[in-house]
């Protein structure tokens, strides 16, 4: 039984594998395009269909397996192995990321239809690699594979942002989102290597049971575990190394639903996770993680409730909702942001598939130059919407309970503080994402004096709206291959939260011991805010209500260092072209000033030498005699002496 | 142990292959194209033959072939093979193979070109399977010297800027020159190996000057305090062929003047002449001294690592990136031998490998370049990704492995040097050796930014630039699949490895 | 009269020779002092010849006489080429041994 | 005995003289005059060591054959026999004292030395027969090349003294 999950997992991973190798290597039909995009969604389907199955397989309670082959070898041993691990949590994040991979490729057809044919054919390429490289990361059985799958949907978040390559904004993205997640990577790998060392292994399964017996030193765990804590800051968008998630967004939108908000950010929290019984070993680390995520949540909530592109809104929103998971794992109950990120992959990427339905219909990503599009696009906005309500935590919604749990984890842990936060996170949610739906869908963008947005051009196509006057823009529902996706994921989502408010009440993932026992108060207090938040979009945005200047004014410190990321961005700026790149120029001067100078200096002094000593060499023959003369002075007197 | 002397033949088909060059193809460039691919070829047939041969249970020297030379002094011709050298003779192979390649556009003295070429090849095949010390010693000299002549005759000069203390004396040395560079690297390498002969000739005085073998000098003991100052005089001697640092500064001028296929040949297998002979004659004959200077090793390997990445950043040449990279790589080579761990030799000795092939790839995709854009000027060339996508891939992935990216050859290499490192008696090593490969990513897809991504540059030199084409494919591919097929599947390489490593450190732990 | 006699008016004539050679300005002056020096070796062969009673000595300045002879005729006859090339027999303006 | 003392010192103080003025003359063409007589002073020397052919030849050889050419070297290259240039170069002093201190170093040395002082018996009364005997015998393949080496010189003198084309 289940050896065959194993065993379909493993072939769930690698029919990415071959729809990559023949994209990769057979350019000739990668450059055909579309042929080769449907190649690999075919292939993609069958991933997510072995996935169904190993997770029917395996089923909640079934037995851990592994299927490893020797990687590297040495001493006769093994040093390091690859293969699968299947368990309830690997399979299931399988079936998450197989079935939004198929969607997003799906859809990706009908978004990317003006691009080349041989653009299309890289697209899926990538696609494909970054699908291998992720279910290699949710099956690896240790921690090299699972590092080197890491690294490698980094490349292909790198390659997929930087897709428009010809765009400078997608190149410094790109490069900006591999830097950022590589520090955190260097922690990771720090944290790994020291781990062997004190485990004397890499697998996850022996080491398990290694902590299980108590038989891994603790001694100096704490270092280890916050080392493998930073590559998840990296990868999981972790204050301070947030900063390249928003600026991701200069990559397809599809890309930006699967690998920035539904899978590859998400690793992170899955890694943590997957060593919850590791880091359960180090409380210290632990609080660290709880409260780094519960800032990172309000400081991103913070950031996207003044950002104009939709996009950016929503990756925001992606930081601030890593930030729930991460707090849910630093309190403990990492079965709770387990239970989030599915949640969460699967609403964030229906609001991202929807926003690019948004931007792929108007032509633009500024809010501003949106408005009234629920008639126009009904559907995109219904599902729209229901992705919305999902991230507020609306009850019936697919963010409801997942959200709930954490809330109640952090308060049963005693976080107060942290709690706090993600309370006011829960509010600031609600509040930014229906500025988003009453901006773009309904009632249109304010018209005057919000300090950012001041340029008459925007105020020209905010008035003009109705009238359809601006733009190239075909307002209206997406095609088939974009629509069929929004609707799985919007149902699904539905589906979601509806049969964990009414039916399940409890977590479908990890230890049923972990019963969380929630005060009366929080379900009612948590929706009241999400609520509150809603209603209050609702009064500015919609209504008018309240004035949104004014609503600014009230907040202006704030709302001003939102507008310039908190400077955070800056001081990175700062530390990579100030110190990083003036300390390079230094050392590369030093090397060849002063380094090969002295060499240099050694070469001169031989070549000045020489000269002086040919001086000697007057090439008269009389001085050659004279020297001859003194040359027989000097071994007579010497023989003389020696001969005394 | 008798039988066909496959590994002469592989040392002398190249050297064969120049004879012919030089003689019966006087004006006839492809023929000699053909006769240098055909010597080539016969090498790598005959390496991949020795590879696949090679009995990993038996482990130890094999292939022994054995011709007495001079007697009175106890030299002979003695070659043998072992998981390390094995693994060099295939890497060796290769890089020529895609040098043959690479130069095929070579149009000045075409003839001469691929002769030095071969004869150089030789003399890298002979150091990597020669065991008796004095032939060891020639080959390594036959190795280093055609270079002089085809840097200073193929090379390109550029201008270096005389600023700083010590200014005055750039304009005396004429630093920038090809000849500069050439003369550089040849005084320095020899400068090395005087150091190399030296040592050389103490443990043969020491061993009762019967032997040159190194057999023979393995089963010996030499006194610490010999031990000591000869582990010396090979690390300085190797090392600088190694580009340790602060004897690293000829690399850079050398790798940037050189011709195409010399810079793959150089930076890609002649600078793993110098690590292996640190790890053969050091590390194999010298276990005290290898102790005692352990620390030594792999502290300039530290400072190599973080000082090249940072210098490569800083330069704004293509070439001197990649040399600079080189430092920084072959810092990680060191590293790796100096942990005297398991895992940190397999990686020094992966390393080796995965960087010469990542940086013949580099060194062949900057000539290609240059050949089709006459600049190395990084920040005047942009958006190439369009015209040439063939060449932007493979860099690209060539870029991947040099920052250790997994499934690429250097994230095997890297990472078993950092287990290595953490395992070591010096644990802080780990920490140089993680920021030199975050340092890479940093430059080497700033370069790729530069070069391939962004808006196209505007410069009218820049415009309709072709893709690589025909036999350039060939070298580029290879290199490329090696690369991939090697961070896939580092069980091919480290397998044989481990069979030379492992008993090495035993004999090192049991000193 | 003994050895020693003849090695001494020997030594004196090849250190004057030795002195000329070295200070004479014109290129034929520096062959006199040549020959003057190579006049004290023959002395000198002669006298050890005949000290010691060995006719070989003797043979050998022979041999020494004519190739001085050769070697004056040849170093004249150089003399003589320069004079056309360069106009001057001046040993300070004939500077071309060296690199 | 006396006779030879006699004659030993005169020549020696004829030879000094005219070395001295050989070198130190400011006329080239006196210089080769005083060579002319130093030379033959030498041949006086050869005679009283019994060596009656070396002495002819050096009166031939040299007197006569050298003397000779230096002269028409000296006609061909100063046109104006005699022509007062400066002789001696700035070296003079240094010259000087590297000489004497080299002979003083000479002479200390040579009779610091067990030195035979009684000429040896020869074993034949010709000297000059044996000397013959010898070069046709013994020494005939020295001799032979000799004879090839002034062919040479010869040959080769005539070569770079020929005329300009």
């Amino acid at each position: 039984m289940t050896t065959d999950a194993a065993g379909l997992a493993l072939l769930s991973l690698l029919l990415p594998a071959i729809s990559f190798l023949l994209l990769g290597v057979v350019a000739p039909f990668r450059r055909t395009g579309r042929p080769a995009a449907w190649l690999s969604i075919l292939f993609a389907a069958g991933a997510f269909g072995a996935a169904v199955l190993a997770c029917r397989a395996q089923g909640i309670a079934g037995e851990p397996t592994r299927l490893i082959w020797n990687w590297l070898p040495s001493e006769g041993r093994a040093l390091a192995t690859i293969g699968v691990l299947v368990d309830a949590d690997s399979t299931i994040m399988l079936v998450l990321v197989t079935l939004v991979a198929l969607l997003v490729q799906l859809y990706s057809i009908g978004y990317l239809s003006d691009e080349p044919a041989t653009a299309l054919g890289r697209y899926y390429t990538y696609q494909s690699l970054f699908a291998f490289s992720m279910m290699g990361l949710v099956l690896s059985p240790n921690f090299l594979q699972l590092f080197m799958c890491w690294e490698l949907v980094g490349l292909c978040s790198y390659l997929l942002i930087g897709f428009w390559y010809r765009k400078p904004e997608a190149a410094r993205a790109a490069v900006k989102a591999f830097w950022t997640t590589k520090a955190g990577d260097v922690g990771l790998l720090i944290g790994i290597v020291l781990l062997w060392r004190q485990a004397g292994t890499f697998d996850l399964t022996d080491m398990r049971a290694m902590v299980e017996s108590g038989a891994l030193p603790v001694a100096g765990l704490s270092l280890i575990t916050f080392c493998i804590y930073l590559g998840a800051m990296g990868k999981s968008a972790q204050f301070p190394l947030h900063v390249w998630l928003p600026d991701a967004m200069e990559g397809p939108t599809p890309v930006s639903a699967l690998i920035h908000a539904a899978t590859m950010v998400t690793a992170g929290v899955y890694l943590l996770h997957r060593t919850s019984w590791l880091f359960a070993l180090t409380p210290d680390v632990l609080l660290i993680v709880a409260w780094i995520g519960a800032f990172t949540a309000l400081l991103a909530a913070v950031l996207a409730c003044v950002q104009d592109d939709i996009k950016r809104v929503l990756a925001y929103s992606t930081v601030s909702q890593l930030g729930y998971m991460m707090a849910a794992i630093g309190a403990g109950l990492s079965a709770a942001g387990f239970f989030h990120l599915l949640t969460h992959g699967v609403f964030k990427a229906l609001l991202f598939l929807g926003a690019g339905a948004v931007i792929h219909g108007v032509g633009s990503n500024d809010l501003s130059r949106m408005g009234g599009l629920a008639r126009k696009m009904p559907q995109t906005a219904l599902l729209f919407i229901i992705g919305t309500l999902s991230l507020a935590g609306i009850p019936l919604f697919g963010g409801f309970l997942s959200k709930e749990e954490i809330l109640g984890a952090v308060w049963a842990h005693g976080l107060v503080g942290p709690f706090i936060l993600l309370m006011l996170v829960a509010f600031l949610t609600a509040f930014y994402m229906f500025r988003v739906v009453f901006l773009a869908f309904f009632a249109g963008p304010v018209p005057v004096s919000v300090a950012s947005s001041g340029s008459p051009a925007h105020v020209k196509a905010s008035a003009a709206h109705d009238s359809h006057a601006h733009g190239h823009s075909h307002e209206h529902d997406p095609p088939a291959t974009m629509l069929l996706p929004l609707w799985t994921l919007g149902l699904l989502s539905l589906a979601v939260g509806i049969y964990f408010t009414l039916i399940a009440h409890a977590l479908p993932v990890g230890e049923a011991e972990h019963a969380i026992e929630a005060p009366a108060w929080l379900t009612p207090s948590a929706v009241g805010v999400a609520v509150a938040g809603i209603l209050l979009a609702w009064l500015t945005y919609q209504r008018r209500a309240i004035d949104a200047a004014s609503l600014a004014g009230m907040f202006g410190p704030i709302r001003s260092a939102a507008l310039a990321k908190f400077w955070i961005d800056d001081i990175f700026t700062f530390t990579f072209d100030v110190v990083l790149l003036g300390f390079s120029r230094l050392v590369g001067w030093v090397d060849r000033y002063v380094v090969d100078g002295l060499l240099n200096v050694v070469s001169a002094w031989t070549l000045t030498a020489g000269d002086r000593l040919r001086m000697i060499q007057t090439g008269r023959a009389q001085d050659y005699v004279y020297g001859v003369a003194v040359g027989l002075l000097i071994l007579v007197l010497w023989m003389r002496w020696a001969l005394a | 142990m008798t039988g066909f002397p496959v590994l002469s033949v592989m040392t002398w088909a190249p050297f064969v292959a120049a004879l012919i060059v030089m003689f019966f193809a006087r004006h006839k460039p492809l023929l000699v194209r053909w006769v240098s691919l055909a010597g080539a070829t016969v090498s790598l047939v005959a390496s991949l033959w020795v590879y696949w041969e090679y009995d990993q249970a038996v482990a130890g020297f094999q292939f022994h072939e054995t011709l007495s030379l001079v007697p009175q002094l106890g030299i002979s011709y003695l070659l043998a093979v072992d998981g390390i050298s094995v693994l060099m003779c295939v890497l060796t192979s290769i890089i020529i193979f895609a040098g043959v390649f690479a130069s095929w556009t070579v149009k000045e003295r075409g003839q001469e070109f691929y002769a030095l070429l071969l004869l150089l090849v030789t003399g890298v095949y002979g150091v990597f399977v020669s065991l008796d010390l004095f032939v060891f010693f020639l080959f390594y000299e036959i190795a280093v010297l055609p270079m002089y002549l085809l840097i200073g005759i193929w090379g390109s000069s550029g201008y270096v800027q005389p600023q700083g203390i010590f200014g005055w004396a750039f304009g005396r040395t004429g630093v920038g020159s090809k000849e500069y560079a050439a003369m550089k690297l040849t005084l320095y390498l020899l400068f090395g190996s005087a150091f190399i002969l030296v040592g050389i000739l103490a443990l043969y005085v020491a061993g009762g000057s019967r032997t040159f073998s190194f057999l023979d000098f393995q089963a010996m003991t030499f006194d610490p305090t010999l031990q000591s100052w000869v582990f010396l005089a090979f690390y300085v001697g190797f090392g600088i062929l190694a580009g340790i640092w602060p004897l690293h500064t000829w690399s850079p001028d050398g790798h940037a003047s050189a011709p195409t296929a010399v810079s793959m040949l150089h930076a890609g297998v002649l600078m793993k002449l110098g690590a292996y002979g640190v790890v053969r004659l050091g590390m194999g004959l010298l276990p005290d001294g290898t102790h005692q200077w352990a620390w030594l090793v792999g502290g300039i390997a530290c400072v190599n690592i973080v000082y090249g990445a940072l210098s490569a950043m800083a330069q704004k040449d293509l070439k001197y990136v990649i040399a600079y990279s080189s430092v920084s790589h072959m810092g990680v080579v060191m590293l790796g031998a100096a942990t005297l761990t398991v895992a940190g030799l397999n990686g020094s000795v992966f390393q080796m490998f995965a960087h010469g092939i990542m940086t013949g790839l580099f060194f062949a995709l900057v000539g290609l370049i240059y050949e089709k854009t006459h600049s190395r000027a990084i920040f005047t060339m942009g958006g190439f990704g369009t015209m040439m996508p063939g060449i932007a891939t493979a860099f690209t992935i060539g870029g991947l492995s040099s920052l250790g990216l997994p499934a690429t050859a250097g994230f095997v290499a890297e990472f078993l040097t950092f287990l290595g490192a953490w395992s070591s008696d010096h644990r802080w090593w780990l920490f140089p050796g993680v920021v030199g490969a975050f340092l890479t990513s940093i430059y080497v897809l700033r370069v790729v930014r530069q070069i391939f991504w962004g808006t196209k540059s505007e410069d009218p030199h820049f415009q309709n630039l072709p893709d690589a084409v025909g036999t350039e494919w060939v070298a580029l591919g290879i290199l490329v699949f090696v690369l991939v097929l090697f961070g896939v599947a580092p069980w091919i390489a480290i397998a044989p490895v481990d069979t030379a490593t492992v008993p090495l450190l035993m004999r090192l732990a049991g000193r | 009269m003994g050895l020693a006699h003849y090695l001494t008016l020997a030594a004196t004539l090849f250190c004057i020779g030795l002195f000329g050679v070295v200070t004479r300005r014109n290129t034929i002056g520096i062959l006199l002092g040549i020959e003057l020096m190579m006049n004290a070796v023959n002395i000198n062969l002669v006298a050890f010849a005949r000290f010691s009673g060995s006719v070989p000595g003797m043979v050998f300045t022979v041999f020494t006489i004519c190739v001085t002879v050769a070697e004056a005729a040849l170093g004249l006859a150089i003399v003589i080429l320069l004079f056309r090339v360069r106009r001057t027999v001046s040993a300070d303006h004939l500077d071309l041994l060296k690199g | 005995m006396t006779g030879e003392v006699i004659a030993f010192w005169a020549l020696s103080a004829m030879l000094v003289v005219s070395a001295f003025a050989v070198v130190l003359s400011p006329n080239l063409f006196h210089a080769v005059l005083w060579l002319a007589l130093a030379l033959t002073g030498t041949a006086g020397i050869f005679l009283l060591l019994d060596a009656e052919f070396l002495a002819a030849v050096q009166l031939l050889l040299y007197a006569g054959g050298i003397i000779t050419i230096v002269v028409f070297a000296i006609v061909v290259t100063e046109r104006l026999v005699g022509e007062r240039i400066t002789q001696t170069n700035r070296r003079i002093g240094a010259a000087a004292g590297v000489s004497l201190l080299l002979l003083g170093l000479i002479v200390n040395t040579l009779w610091n030395q067990p030195l035979a002082t009684v000429k040896a018996s020869m074993s034949s009364a010709d000297l000059t027969k044996d000397v013959g005997e010898s070069v046709l015998t013994r020494f005939v393949l020295p001799f032979e090349l000799l004879a090839l080496l002034m062919l040479v010189a010869m040959l080769s003198a005539i070569y770079f003294a020929r005329p300009e084309e």
